[in-house]
């Protein structure tokens, strides 16, 4: 359950569009179903009253959004950013992607979006409407209804929360949180504990199910290029259907080389991912072995710092060493 | 589409010995885009070049493939030729079928296998290449040569001699290198200083000269025509430009003891020194090792005595950055060590020297003022033996010496043998040779009268131990010809110590990306057509630092060496390298992920305006890069996320092609 | 029937200012390596895309190689620094997808070290045969 | 620290004092020799050929002895060093050899990974002559003495590796680590003929002749050897000095040389 | 070269892993060999001997029992012929003849005394018998 409720957002939109701080606002709205949250651009005082949602399904995160967005605005943009949200919007920044001076950031606080396909293991399919109150109340076609606690089936992304500071922001609605201890890594380390045939046969399985909907590099907010490399002809890589196992791994190696050392770990990817695919695993391995061998970096703790591939140092780890220690 | 012709060369058998050129150019011949095909004993004579132009006007052809040689080796021959032909020279690629083929596997099949394979690659490439044109860059004209002797001061005179400033950096306090430690100079027996002093002088009065001694390069940045090159002049704690030169610091100076490395530290010299009394510039240098005054703060005996006021304990090292167009390294070399050849006694008996140690033991100028006298005791020697090939001429295997013949010991050897029957007649004077070495202008002469007419004993064999045994050392040797094992009692054994190239040369060969044979030779831009070039373009070679060399080769050298410096220096422009990073401004993204890995600072980002598809315009932040600046690493095109960066000449896609004309 | 010999493919990425000077110097000495071993001449190891790398194993390559100048000695001064990062990474995920390890290597072989190139090259063809074809990376839609 | 201590068989016979005094005096200096059970003769002398494999067969169980203790292997005697360290390097660097050797072993395969130390160099590399100097109860003071080490301990020194071998020093520093000093002649790495003794005596008394007259000629009072082989020459062509192995002037310098005469 | 000539040259280069090519004929081994004037066949002498084929006469030798196996001459040799490598395998071609062991057990009690230490005769054996 959300410590802010929908109605101080509501509020807040409302007025800065109408004392003309803004001219748009980047907020959420209910999609096909109460679970389907989805992000809307909102012009009018109206349609944010109607339609503006704020609840434990608004994992959404509206950076990305903004590269286009402050293209075509004419005026500013009000973004409700969550902190995990933050560090990607800083992020952004530090790659010039966005103009600063064309956006409104709120910073909200979060308790942590649910995970509706843990909603799904306890009330099985069929759905109906979902109620976020002080506990989730589920209902299905089957007419069978749920009391669920929010916290049993949060995002593995907020299960894992790394930080509830926000890095960025005009205006901070509610208390600033910190940064936490963190258990992110511990899949990774749990699959670098198996041996090569084990990594490959999870991969194996887990890659195997992607059915290349480009959804988690639509989502994700290290994923702005102009032109997408996987839509390059020219870049060797270019592919659009998965023509078979290896262009799976393929794509997502190259995918999280990619976003290697500028992915913040927001875990869009792996929210978005309608064939579960662990996607967030690739990325915290990346940051992981960034932490170890370089130092540790957090992408988007702060604007213009030099991401770990695009520096170096003469004492640097050699590829050959990078094993050592790390057994068979 | 392409019209491409494939050329592959023999180079004689070295690649037809191994590689079935028919077939591989037979087999080139149905790769997509090629329309001609051809072999050819050598593509890089004339004939063969000939046969690539008509080539290419009889069948229109838009791009080459060679197969032949390392394109370090002929790329720019076959560019050249392109040209020539009408053809954009970077239209051309190189399978290199020699060097990483036909080289270095046996067989023909697998030879010709591999060919075929690095053929297509080349194929693939050229498929996609695109007519590149150079750019320009401006010439400093000021040449920097790094080493003082014989060589480098050669150099350095030529070269100023046509107009052109020249720095010449030495770390020793003076010039005159190895030549000034000799005595008399092969197969004319001058004396070494009258020879080399006039030189030095005449370096000292040159107005384009500037000498920087006690110095050294640190660091090297930049390219041919314009290096940017660091020089650290070490505190010598005498202000050179007050220095007089009169010696009464280096009389008064109560500190004696200090090991005289000028005369191999046979004897001592004083803490604050002049080398030799021809020393330029003549200047003292303080030793900080050994003085009172910079060790502890008591003395300041030199400073009272100096009229001129030139002392100056507080000096530091100082840094000087200066510009040059052309680099000359001319670094040359130094005996090796004896330390692992004590079967000799070197480092046993104090009389078993080598011959560098010898030439100061006869010069007027060394140790005993030129009389000849055994180290241990001062007395004259009767019996010498002289020892070749020590270190010279050993299997790869063997971790003591060195697998070249060091070349001057012959000659050398000749000569102080020779030098002593004619000094000391009375001396009994013994070389024990394995093969005497004397291909050069009045060489064997020389050699034949150390034999027939002052009566040295030459024996073929070699030493196997030296026995120091009391006064004598016992000398056990073999005489190949009489068939015997001789012992002779000796009173002095001089090492033909081999010779290796100056400790120094790697590190400097680092700074200037130089490359260097396993020996730390520096190697030639081409062993036969080059020989005083670096491949690394603006860097030229001079002296021993290339391999073993006398003086009248080190002078041709460095005369050769100076001619190619002066043709670069009287170019006012240079073109560069057309195969420079570019952006696609439509893909890139602005980030600036690309301009913080350019070691060059080529790249800058600017703010440009974009027609939409939906004919409105968009401002956004895009890379653009200074092709003047750019080298072309390459390091910008993988930074890129989006791949809008790109290499020209090695284009992503290009490299891809290959990879794929490999892999299939 | 004679069952024939199992060849490995391998790629090599060289540099031109050090490794690649450093194979013409294994070929100006003779020195044998398989020829299995295919070289592709970049300006500089930081030119290697690991694109290149992976696409050289989904087209069929069982071992790349890269190979550059000794860190420090870099012809354009800080490429290979670059390389040595990107690829310490990609290795490491690799591994971590499950892909032996003895496939892909880094080497830095200066223009003298000849000997040191075709030492290299022979161990690791060696060790790329050992480990066999290799099936968890390649596309087998490309291999003929 | 414990190593693995192979004697050979002339130690325990004609050349106990070399092996006695070597033992009393590692435990002066805090070092255990654990003797390998059941060791068989190192072969006596290792043969260059390269097809002769049956014959080096007992120098690689004492290595894999060693091996099997995880301890590195302390030799004394010359002679049995050279042979276990030529044998070790021949395993290492030939592999058609290591693979001949491990087919007549039993178990697991040895490819020479133990360590050697010859008695000499376990005191310079690993007991350190400040030790040595520190558990000198006895200096040796005044007396002179000569060092023989004959061809073994030093050659082929692309094995041996264990000082100069034109030059050495390792018997020197030990000598005047325990207060004596060190004389140093030219004949001191010169044969003293070996075996050829059993073929022919004049020869080798003509070579031990020369390293015991060079040894008297530099003012020596004693010559100190490792062998057992050359002491014997030595004292067999008529040595005027007294011929004496290494670890019993340094049992005597470490004041244990009364303990063990048996 | 006949055939047999090549096969024994061949077969000695075999068991001494020596290439005699190398030998840029200094005479460093001959120089340095202190078993030099008892021996007919000196260590260079082996060296081209093999290389050239002449092997009969070095098998027939009474050098091939004076070599002190010093290794002198492999120390020193800077080709790394290794020379002493050479004389033991023309050595051990001779002693393999049926019958042609340089010493028997039979001669050991006249050579033996007091003080001799066992490895003179275990190394004598293995130098001189098969």
């Amino acid at each position: 359950m959300q410590k802010i409720n929908r109605n101080v957002l509501v509020e807040k939109a409302v007025s800065l569009l109408e004392n003309g701080t803004v001219c748009c606002v980047l907020g959420w709205k209910k999609g096909e179903f109460d679970y389907d949250i989805t992000p809307a651009v909102f012009t009018t005082k109206e349609d944010i009253e109607a339609n503006f949602v704020f609840d434990d399904f608004c994992g959404a995160n509206f950076s990305k959004y903004l590269v286009q967005k402050t293209r075509k605005a004419e005026g500013k943009i009000l973004v409700f950013l969550k902190s995990c949200d933050t560090y990607s919007f800083n992020q952004l920044l530090t790659e010039h992607r966005f103009d600063r001076e064309k956006v409104y950031a709120v910073g909200i606080p979060c308790e942590g979006m649910v995970d509706i396909n843990k909603i799904r293991a306890i009330s099985g399919e069929g759905i109906s409407s979902v109620e976020c109150g002080e506990k989730i109340t589920v209902n299905t076609i089957y007419d069978e209804k749920f009391e669920i606690n929010a916290s049993d089936v949060l995002l593995e992304r907020c299960e894992s929360c790394k930080s509830k500071l926000h890095v960025a922001y005009d205006e901070l609605i509610g208390e600033e949180g910190e940064v936490l201890e963190s258990n992110r890594f511990d899949e990774v380390a749990k699959l670098e504990a198996m041996t090569p045939d084990e990594r490959f046969a999870f991969w194996q399985s887990e890659l195997s199910k992607c059915i290349r909907c480009n959804a988690c590099r639509d989502v994700c907010p290290a994923c702005t290029c102009e032109k997408c490399v996987f839509d390059n002809p020219k870049s060797g890589v270019e592919n659009k259907a998965p023509a078979n196992e290896f262009e799976e791994k393929m794509f997502h190696i190259i995918r999280a080389f990619h976003v290697a050392g500028r992915c913040t770990d927001c875990g869009e990817c792996s929210r978005v991912c309608p064939q579960h695919i662990p996607l967030h695993l690739l990325n915290r391995k990346f940051i992981k072995d960034i932490n170890e061998f370089y130092g540790d970096y957090q992408a988007g703790a702060e604007v213009g710092s030099r991401a770990p591939l695009a520096n170096y140092t003469t004492g640097d780890i050699e590829p050959s060493e990078v094993f050592d220690g790390r057994g068979e | 589409m392409q019209r491409i012709g494939v050329f592959v060369c023999w180079c004689g058998t070295n690649i037809a010995g191994t590689v079935d050129v028919v077939a591989v150019a037979e087999a080139l011949k149905k790769e997509p885009g090629v329309v001609f095909s051809a072999n050819y004993q050598y593509m890089c004579s004339q004939a063969g070049q000939d046969l690539i132009k008509a080539a290419v006007k009889e069948h229109n052809l838009t791009g080459i493939v060679v197969c032949s040689c390392s394109p370090r080796m002929h790329e720019a021959t076959f560019r050249k030729t392109a040209a020539a032909a009408g053809l954009n020279p970077y239209m051309v690629e190189i399978a290199n079928i020699r060097e990483q083929c036909s080289w270095v596997h046996k067989d023909v099949p697998t030879g010709t296998e591999k060919a075929i394979i690095l053929g297509k690659a080349a194929v693939a490439k050229v498929n996609l290449n695109v007519p590149l044109t150079p750019g320009e860059s401006p010439v400093t004209k000021r040449a920097l040569v790094i080493g003082g002797g014989i060589a480098g001061i050669q150099t350095a005179l030529d070269i100023a001699d046509a107009g052109f400033e020249v720095d010449i950096v030495e770390k020793k306090p003076t010039i005159g290198g190895k030549m000034a430690q000799l005595d008399k100079t092969f197969p004319t027996l001058d004396c070494a200083a009258c020879i080399l002093t006039p030189k030095m002088v005449d370096v000292a009065q040159n107005e384009k000269i500037r000498i920087f001694s006690y110095s050294e390069v640190t660091e090297v940045k930049g390219f041919v025509g314009n290096f940017d090159v660091t020089i650290k002049k070490k505190a010598r704690y005498v202000k050179e430009e007050l220095c007089t030169g009169c010696g009464a610091c280096t009389e008064k100076c109560p500190m004696k003891k200090v090991p005289n490395d000028f005369n191999l530290n046979m004897d001592t010299k004083r803490a604050i020194y002049i080398p030799f009394a021809q020393a330029v510039p003549k200047v003292a240098t303080i030793d900080a090792d050994y003085c009172n005054m910079l060790k502890n703060g008591k003395c300041g005996v030199c400073s009272k005595v100096c009229a001129a006021g030139a002392i100056d304990y507080t000096q530091k090292d100082e840094f000087i950055s200066e510009k040059y167009g052309a680099i000359v390294v001319a670094t040359g070399f130094n005996p090796i060590s004896m330390d692992k050849f004590d079967e000799f006694a070197y480092n046993q008996s104090k009389d078993v020297i080598t011959s560098l140690e010898f030439e100061r033991l006869t010069n007027a100028a060394g140790p005993t003022a030129g009389k000849l006298l055994r180290p241990s005791d001062g007395k004259h020697p009767e019996k010498i033996v002289f020892v070749q090939c020590v270190g010279s001429r050993c299997d790869a295997c063997n971790e003591k010496g060195k697998e070249y013949c060091s070349k001057i010991c012959c000659m050398y050897t000749a000569k102080h043998a020779m030098l002593t029957r004619d000094k000391y007649p009375d001396t009994d004077v013994t070389v024990f040779y394995i093969d005497v070495r004397t291909p050069g202008k009045n060489f064997d002469e020389f050699y034949r009268r150390a034999v027939e007419e002052y009566g040295v004993h030459y024996i073929k064999g070699m030493v196997g131990k030296v026995i120091p045994d009391g006064e004598k050392l016992i000398v056990q040797a073999s005489d190949l010809i009489a068939g015997k094992q001789l012992k002779i009692d000796a009173d002095l054994v001089v090492l033909a110590a081999a010779i290796e190239p100056d400790k120094s040369a790697r590190p400097l060969a680092t700074m200037l990306t130089a490359s260097m044979d396993t020996n730390d030779f520096f190697t030639e831009a081409h062993p036969k057509l080059r020989p005083v070039e670096s491949p690394t373009a603006g860097v030229f070679l001079s002296g021993a630092c290339q391999g073993p060399k006398d003086i009248p080769e080190t002078v041709a050298q460095a005369g050769a060496a100076a001619s190619k410096v002066i043709g670069l220096l009287a170019k006012d422009k240079l073109t560069g390298n057309p195969c420079v990073a570019q952006s696609n401004e439509m893909m890139c993204n602005g980030c600036s992920t690309c301009e913080r890995v350019c070691p060059y600072g080529a790249i800058t980002y600017e703010d440009k305006e974009f027609r939409m598809p939906d004919r409105s315009t968009l401002i956004r932040r895009v890379a653009s890069v200074n092709p003047a600046v750019c080298q072309g690493c390459g390091c910008c095109t993988v930074a890129c996320p989006s791949g809008a960066m790109d290499l020209k000449g090695f284009a992503s896609e290009q490299i891809i092609a290959e990879v794929d004309a490999i892999c299939k | 029937m004679q069952v024939k010999e199992y060849k490995p493919l391998i790629v090599a990425f060289c540099c031109n200012w050090c490794s690649y000077a450093g194979a013409d110097l294994a070929g100006n000495n003779r020195l044998n390596y398989p020829a299995d071993v295919k070289i592709i001449r970049v300006p500089c190891s930081c030119r290697v895309n690991p694109t290149f790398v992976l696409r050289a194993f989904q087209r069929g390559a069982d071992g790349v190689i890269l190979c550059g100048c000794h860190p420090g000695d870099c012809h354009y001064t800080s490429g290979n620094y670059y390389t040595r990062r990107r690829m310490a990474l990609l290795f490491s995920m690799l591994d971590y997808l499950g892909i032996e390890r003895e496939r892909t290597r880094v080497e830095w072989v200066s223009a003298a070290e000849g000997a040191k190139f075709a030492a290299t090259m022979n161990d690791f063809a060696e060790k790329v045969a050992a480990l066999g074809e290799n099936k968890r990376l390649e596309d087998l839609r490309c291999k003929k | 620290m414990k190593f693995s201590y192979f004697p050979g068989c002339t130690l325990k016979n004609k050349a106990k004092d070399l092996d006695n005094y070597a033992r009393k005096c590692a435990e002066v200096l805090g070092v255990t020799l654990e003797e390998i059970e059941n060791w068989q003769c190192c072969g006596g002398v290792f043969t260059t050929a390269k097809d002769e494999v049956a014959t080096k067969l007992s120098s690689v169980r004492i290595l894999k002895d060693a091996l099997k203790k995880e301890q590195a292997l302390v030799t004394v005697c010359s002679a049995c060093h050279n042979v276990v360290k030529q044998t070790n390097y021949a395993i290492q660097n030939d592999k058609e050899f290591a693979g001949k050797v491990n087919r007549y072993m039993a178990e697991d395969e040895y490819n020479g990974e133990t360590q050697i130390y010859h008695y000499l160099e376990l005191i310079r590399d690993v007991i350190g002559y400040d030790k040595v100097k520190e558990c000198t109860v006895n200096p040796l003071t005044g007396k002179k003495i000569a060092a023989y080490y004959g061809c073994l301990l030093l050659r082929p020194n692309s094995v041996m590796r264990m000082d100069d071998p034109e030059n050495p020093s390792i018997i020197e520093d030990l000598i005047r680590a325990i207060g004596a000093e060190a004389v140093v002649y030219p004949y001191r790495n010169e044969c003293c003929g070996g075996y050829v003794r059993l073929e022919d005596a004049k020869l080798s008394d003509k070579k031990s002749n020369a390293v015991s007259e060079s040894a008297k000629k530099a003012g020596a009072d004693v010559i100190v050897t490792a062998c057992p082989l050359c002491k014997y020459n030595l004292e067999k062509s008529g040595c005027e000095i007294p011929v004496v192995y290494i670890t019993e002037l340094l049992a005597e310098a470490l004041g244990v040389k009364e303990d063990t005469n048996e | 070269m006949s055939n047999s000539k090549k096969y024994l040259q061949e077969e000695l280069i075999r068991i001494s892993g020596v290439n005699p090519k190398k030998c840029m004929r200094c005479g460093k081994c001959t120089a340095t060999c202190p078993a030099y004037d008892e021996m007919e066949y000196h260590p260079h002498q082996f060296v081209y001997m093999i290389e050239s084929g002449d092997i009969e006469p070095l098998l027939e030798s009474e050098s091939l029992y004076k070599c002190l196996t010093c290794f002198a001459c492999v120390e020193r040799c800077p080709r790394s012929v290794e020379p002493a490598k050479l004389v033991e395998a023309v050595r051990l071609a001779a002693i393999r003849k049926q019958g042609n062991n340089r010493l028997t057990a039979n001669d050991i009690p006249a050579l033996l005394d007091e003080d001799m230490p066992q490895q003179a005769i275990v190394s004598a054996f293995r130098k001189y018998t098969k």
